[in-house]
């Protein structure tokens, strides 16, 4: 491995991780009692979010769904808002108004994330539109999970990405459930990616646990929708190491499945990976960094005031 | 008389409608094993099978489509629609097929239809998870609307609307879900479109219905320590509404506030409100009070979310106000 | 030709030229200023109506959309109640509240038609749903337009009846537009069934103006789906020989398109083909019987009552 | 000054903003070469091109997104829903998507969209193609709702409505497109939210917005030859409300008469009688009638569509009741 390899890998791993304990963190704190409301991990999804990421340009835009903390930290590369959003706080990314499913950053290109499944599609086709119709050379990702690709809202947004060539890649985190719902009780299909080709478009099934296959279909797909080719599907196959929200158990996933997942914990298989290329003692700061980082995110977050109340009724409408 | 979850108290009537009558079919998103996301039809998939206990894709505007017309050939659906803000997307069958067939057919069809979903907010899921969307349904004549604030009100009326012959919106405060009541072991229906007079008062009448009666009646409680004796109406049903039964009760106080967790403006209260002014101007003592949310999205943040959605002390201090008035 | 098969072509000739002539017949109304409102004509395309009609049992259902007189005739044998809908009278088959667009004849299993473009599509899943779960034979035939395939309410319906295994035909009457949108405009596949593979289901392109061709891909799509094998797509290429409605020109179609189409006129073509098998004085006393059949309808329409006014905010309710 | 058709002022009114302002562009079915189901773009394509112009496929929820994602990065998109009645279908990302992410995102967006869409009936079109569901947007904090009454209006409306930086319902009930007015030459502006005397009245105040106030108008002169002087109200806005220029008016007449053509229950009147009568209820002499819908579906036949709907002589009435009153 060369050393711009490790040192990019390095970085992967310190985004993973970060994501990761941020989710464990959140965890904690709502069993202790100190978050109300819920929230959606994406624990055992990092590979996505962080490669994903790694295959846009800073100057592209990520539009996200419920599951979408993974999504921000990997584009924004900060937790502190983020937490400080969880905790309802006037820091928070969206002023504490939005909390873990409403977030956006604007200034970091995370245009969007939303409690309504699909309702990202037509959000980042429009968006697509925009760059498209400025002549600029911006692409949009957009993530949605396979349960959001039975909403009309997919079928519509991508047919009119597709007619208009649009700039836009549709990322699709398929982790075999949505909800409790296995992937083949909704589907007549096996893949999401069946469906490609209704809308003549290329549809790349791919690892989504390995940070670097992902990287490298994104980038794949990027080129080819900033060249003007319309529309890219990529379909990552992952899994989440957690329940659909606080309240889910996950006894409708056969433990034998949950086990071979285990195995393929995107975060142990790059941690293999770079103990091969690079010291432990270095991976070891990286954690630990990572803790601190969250560390400080949480005391940023506590920290920080209450959102003001004052004219909120006025404060709907822009001027 | 048992006690019992309201969450119960709704698997009980479908539990028990399903066993009576088996056109009764659940449709919904992880409604089976799961029980949906609020676990109110958790067991029932055991008893009835995943053909009657439908978990559907998420696709909410083709599920009631589909609930449509299947009720056309005979079936009685019961969509569950997981929070009440995803009603949005079904608006169009909602509005358009399920509310319009049977009078654009000149009554050919009957569509005995059921959707039941978790309103409301106070848990700080944020603007796409807590609304209150009442007063949609409100202006579309051909739905009908039910909105239980007990136990024993949700079964009764969960078996009415299930047998009633037509479209029956049926909300369900989600903050009710963990609350519990006395419940009667044998069967019974409360009918829809009857209010009820949940305590009886000389001074004041608030009109509520869902949740807000349990705040109107902590307003209530308040209010008695001042001297102030509030007669609180559970409305129970907003389509049709039973006018008389505020009437009566305002034809005695003179005075009314009107409370919903929906947002102020074009509300369910409005509605009420103005129907009430045309039918008692000159019984009303003083003008109509409205207790709801700010016209913003519901906020996640606890303090924000608070300050945004009404409850007992604003309440009170609406009925403060309107016995202010000279 | 087999006398049994003459006296069948016969049959559909006459039901196509009934809905020919009650369509020439309301555009004469129109112009005359007798009838308000619009209405969509399917002039052009009564072998769709009348073959997909043929091709599926009595008992059967037909679920139709906005273009809808031909659908109606071909399924309940019988304009004179369509005729008298079209004059809002009482004795209309929606008693004269629905009007063109909005039709319904359950006794005859014409459960509905709709303004909404797409709206019928879940409408005819979910009767096909009732059918499957009460172990009945039927079939819904669901006619819906080029156009109707864009909306979200296709791929939700389609992928739900896929999953169940409904017995439903999806039958799309591919005319080239949606009202002034050429099918390219709007579509980045050449036809609609390139997309049934993403649902797993059969996708069949015909020929939408030969009547026996319809016919026989309807009855090899209701064996498919009665057998409890999943929905089946039928796409019937045809064209319009009108404007999308009243007030429609149709500039945004060339004049050659319109020339060759017209030649593949399916009344036209029957009637070729029945002169050799047939005398021309029957196909000539089939034609006097259904201007007549029409005169008739017209008649009845006119001597029809007014639809009562009385309690009319209670027949909402069904009791 | 030239006299001109309504659907003339909107679609100059189109044609100068996108002159004006290259990020503006229209989104809909069948706008370009057609020009919509009423004509209304026609010719626009011609000059501003099929991008900027641009012919969707039928898919109502996903153009509204479309238009929402769009103006996230810069553009001011206009998009025309063929009827109201479709609207229905976008409700999702209208109300859940456009009216919140300003609000929710914590200020970061602004949302210049506008969503322009005929209502209203008494065309014969049945009950999918002839509704008024301004109701539905009244309870839905965050879009703003215009429904001018005449070409001025329709050009000085929309004029505001593109160049607000907020989601503007703009509703244009297709009756009037075929109504010709004055329309100055020069650039102009009529600012949202302020109401409009169309009419000065002593002895009562008749309040409306889009065709209705034609029908108030007739009525008006109808009830002058009585002997009865009613001054016309113009909303023009209902989101915001003008709620100062009705109050000044009630304070001279003291009695009041609503009108609109959506059904009566839950409609835009239920929300502005209200608050009239929070803020007037000392001044009224009499209660407030409102003039609406019947609260069924549209029908198609011209005698039930006649019957349905609310016209002239419904106002007219009303105002003679509302005088009655002691
Ligand atoms: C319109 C809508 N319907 C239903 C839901 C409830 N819901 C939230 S996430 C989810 C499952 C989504 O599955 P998928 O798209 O596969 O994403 P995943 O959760 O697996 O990441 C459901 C049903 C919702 N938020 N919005
Ligand atoms: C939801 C909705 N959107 C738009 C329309 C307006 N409209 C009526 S028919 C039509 C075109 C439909 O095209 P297609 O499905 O190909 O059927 P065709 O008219 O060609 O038979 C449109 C856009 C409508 N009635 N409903
Ligand atoms: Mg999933
Ligand atoms: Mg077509």
């Amino acid at each position: 491995m060369s050393d711009i390899e490790s040192r990019q890998l390095l970085s992967y791993y310190r985004t993973m991780l970060l994501i990761r304990e941020f989710e464990s963190r959140l965890d904690k704190f709502f069993v202790d009692g100190r978050l109300h409301g819920t929230t959606h991990p994406c624990t055992g999804q990092e590979a996505t979010a962080v490669g994903a990421c790694a295959g846009i340009r800073p100057t592209d835009y990520v539009v996200s769904n419920h599951r979408g903390h993974g999504h921000f930290i990997a584009k924004t590369g900060t937790p502190e808002r983020l937490m400080a959003e969880l905790f309802g706080k006037a820091t928070g990314v969206s002023g504490g108004r939005g909390g873990s499913q409403h977030i956006a950053d604007i200034a970091s290109g995370f245009l969007a994330s939303n409690g309504i499944t699909g309702g990202g599609l037509p959000i980042a086709a429009g968006a697509a539109l925009s760059i498209k119709m400025q002549g600029r050379d911006q692409v949009v990702l957009c993530f949605f999970g396979d349960g959001a690709a039975n909403q009309g809202t997919f079928h519509e947004s991508v047919n009119m990405a597709a007619i208009w060539k649009l700039p836009l890649i549709l990322f699709c985190e398929n982790n075999l459930y949505a909800m409790s719902t296995p992937f083949n009780d909704a589907f007549p299909v096996s893949n999401v990616s069946d469906r490609a080709d209704g809308y003549a478009m290329p549809g790349k099934i791919i690892d989504g646990n390995d940070v670097c296959v992902v990287r490298d279909a994104v980038r794949e797909a990027a080129r080819h929708v900033r060249s003007g080719a319309g529309p890219y599907l990529v379909e990552a196959l992952t899994y989440r190491h957690c329940g659909h929200s606080k309240s889910d158990g996950c006894e409708y996933r056969p433990d034998a499945e949950e086990a071979e997942w285990a195995l393929k914990d995107p975060i142990k298989l790059l941690r293999k990976k770079l103990l091969d290329a690079v010291p432990q003692q270095e991976i070891d700061s990286i954690e630990q960094a990572v803790r601190n980082e969250i560390d400080e995110a949480v005391a940023f977050a506590l920290d920080s005031p209450q959102p003001s109340t004052d004219d909120l009724e006025g404060s709907i409408w822009a001027n | 008389m048992s006690e019992i979850f309201y969450s119960q108290a709704i698997r009980d009537a479908l539990r028990e409608e399903m066993a009576r009558d088996e056109r009764v079919l659940l449709l919904g998103e992880d409604i089976a094993g799961y029980g949906g996301a609020f676990r109110v039809t958790r067991g029932l998939v055991e008893q009835f099978g995943p053909e009657r206990i439908r978990n559907t894709p998420i696709s909410e505007n083709s599920i009631v489509g589909v609930a449509v017309g299947s009720a056309m050939l005979g079936a009685r659906p019961i969509v569950e629609i997981m929070f009440m803000d995803f009603i949005t997307l079904a608006i169009d069958q909602l509005f358009n097929h399920a509310a319009k067939f049977r009078f654009m057919f000149g009554e050919q069809v009957t569509l005995p239809i059921v959707i039941r979903t978790p309103s409301g907010g106070r848990r700080g899921y944020g603007p796409t998870h807590s609304q209150s969307l009442e007063s949609l349904f409100m202006s579309m004549p051909g739905i009908k609307i039910a909105a239980p604030s007990t136990p024993h009100d949700a079964k009764g009326m969960l078996k009415s609307a299930i047998r009633d012959n037509n479209p029956v919106l049926f909300v369900e405060n989600k903050s009710l879900y963990g609350t519990r009541g006395e419940v009667p072991d044998e069967d019974y229906v409360v009918p829809l479109g009857s209010a009820k007079v949940v305590r009886e008062g000389s001074h004041v009448t608030v009109i509520s219905y869902s949740q807000m009666v349990q705040e109107c009646l902590r307003a209530a409680q308040m209010l008695e320590r001042d001297g102030v004796s509030a007669e609180v109406i559970d409305l129970r049903t907003l389509n049709p509404l039973d006018m008389d039964t505020l009437c009566r009760s305002i034809e005695k106080t003179g005075r009314v506030v009107l409370a919903e967790e929906g947002h102020r403006t074009g509300g369910v209260c409005a509605e009420i409100g103005f129907q009430l002014f045309e039918k008692l101007y000159y019984y009303l003592d003083a003008p109509i009070k409205r207790v709801a949310a700010l016209d913003v999205p519901v906020p996640a943040s606890p303090v924000l979310e608070k300050f945004v959605l009404p409850d007992h002390q604003d309440v009170y201090e609406a009925v403060k106000e309107v016995l202010a008035e000279v």
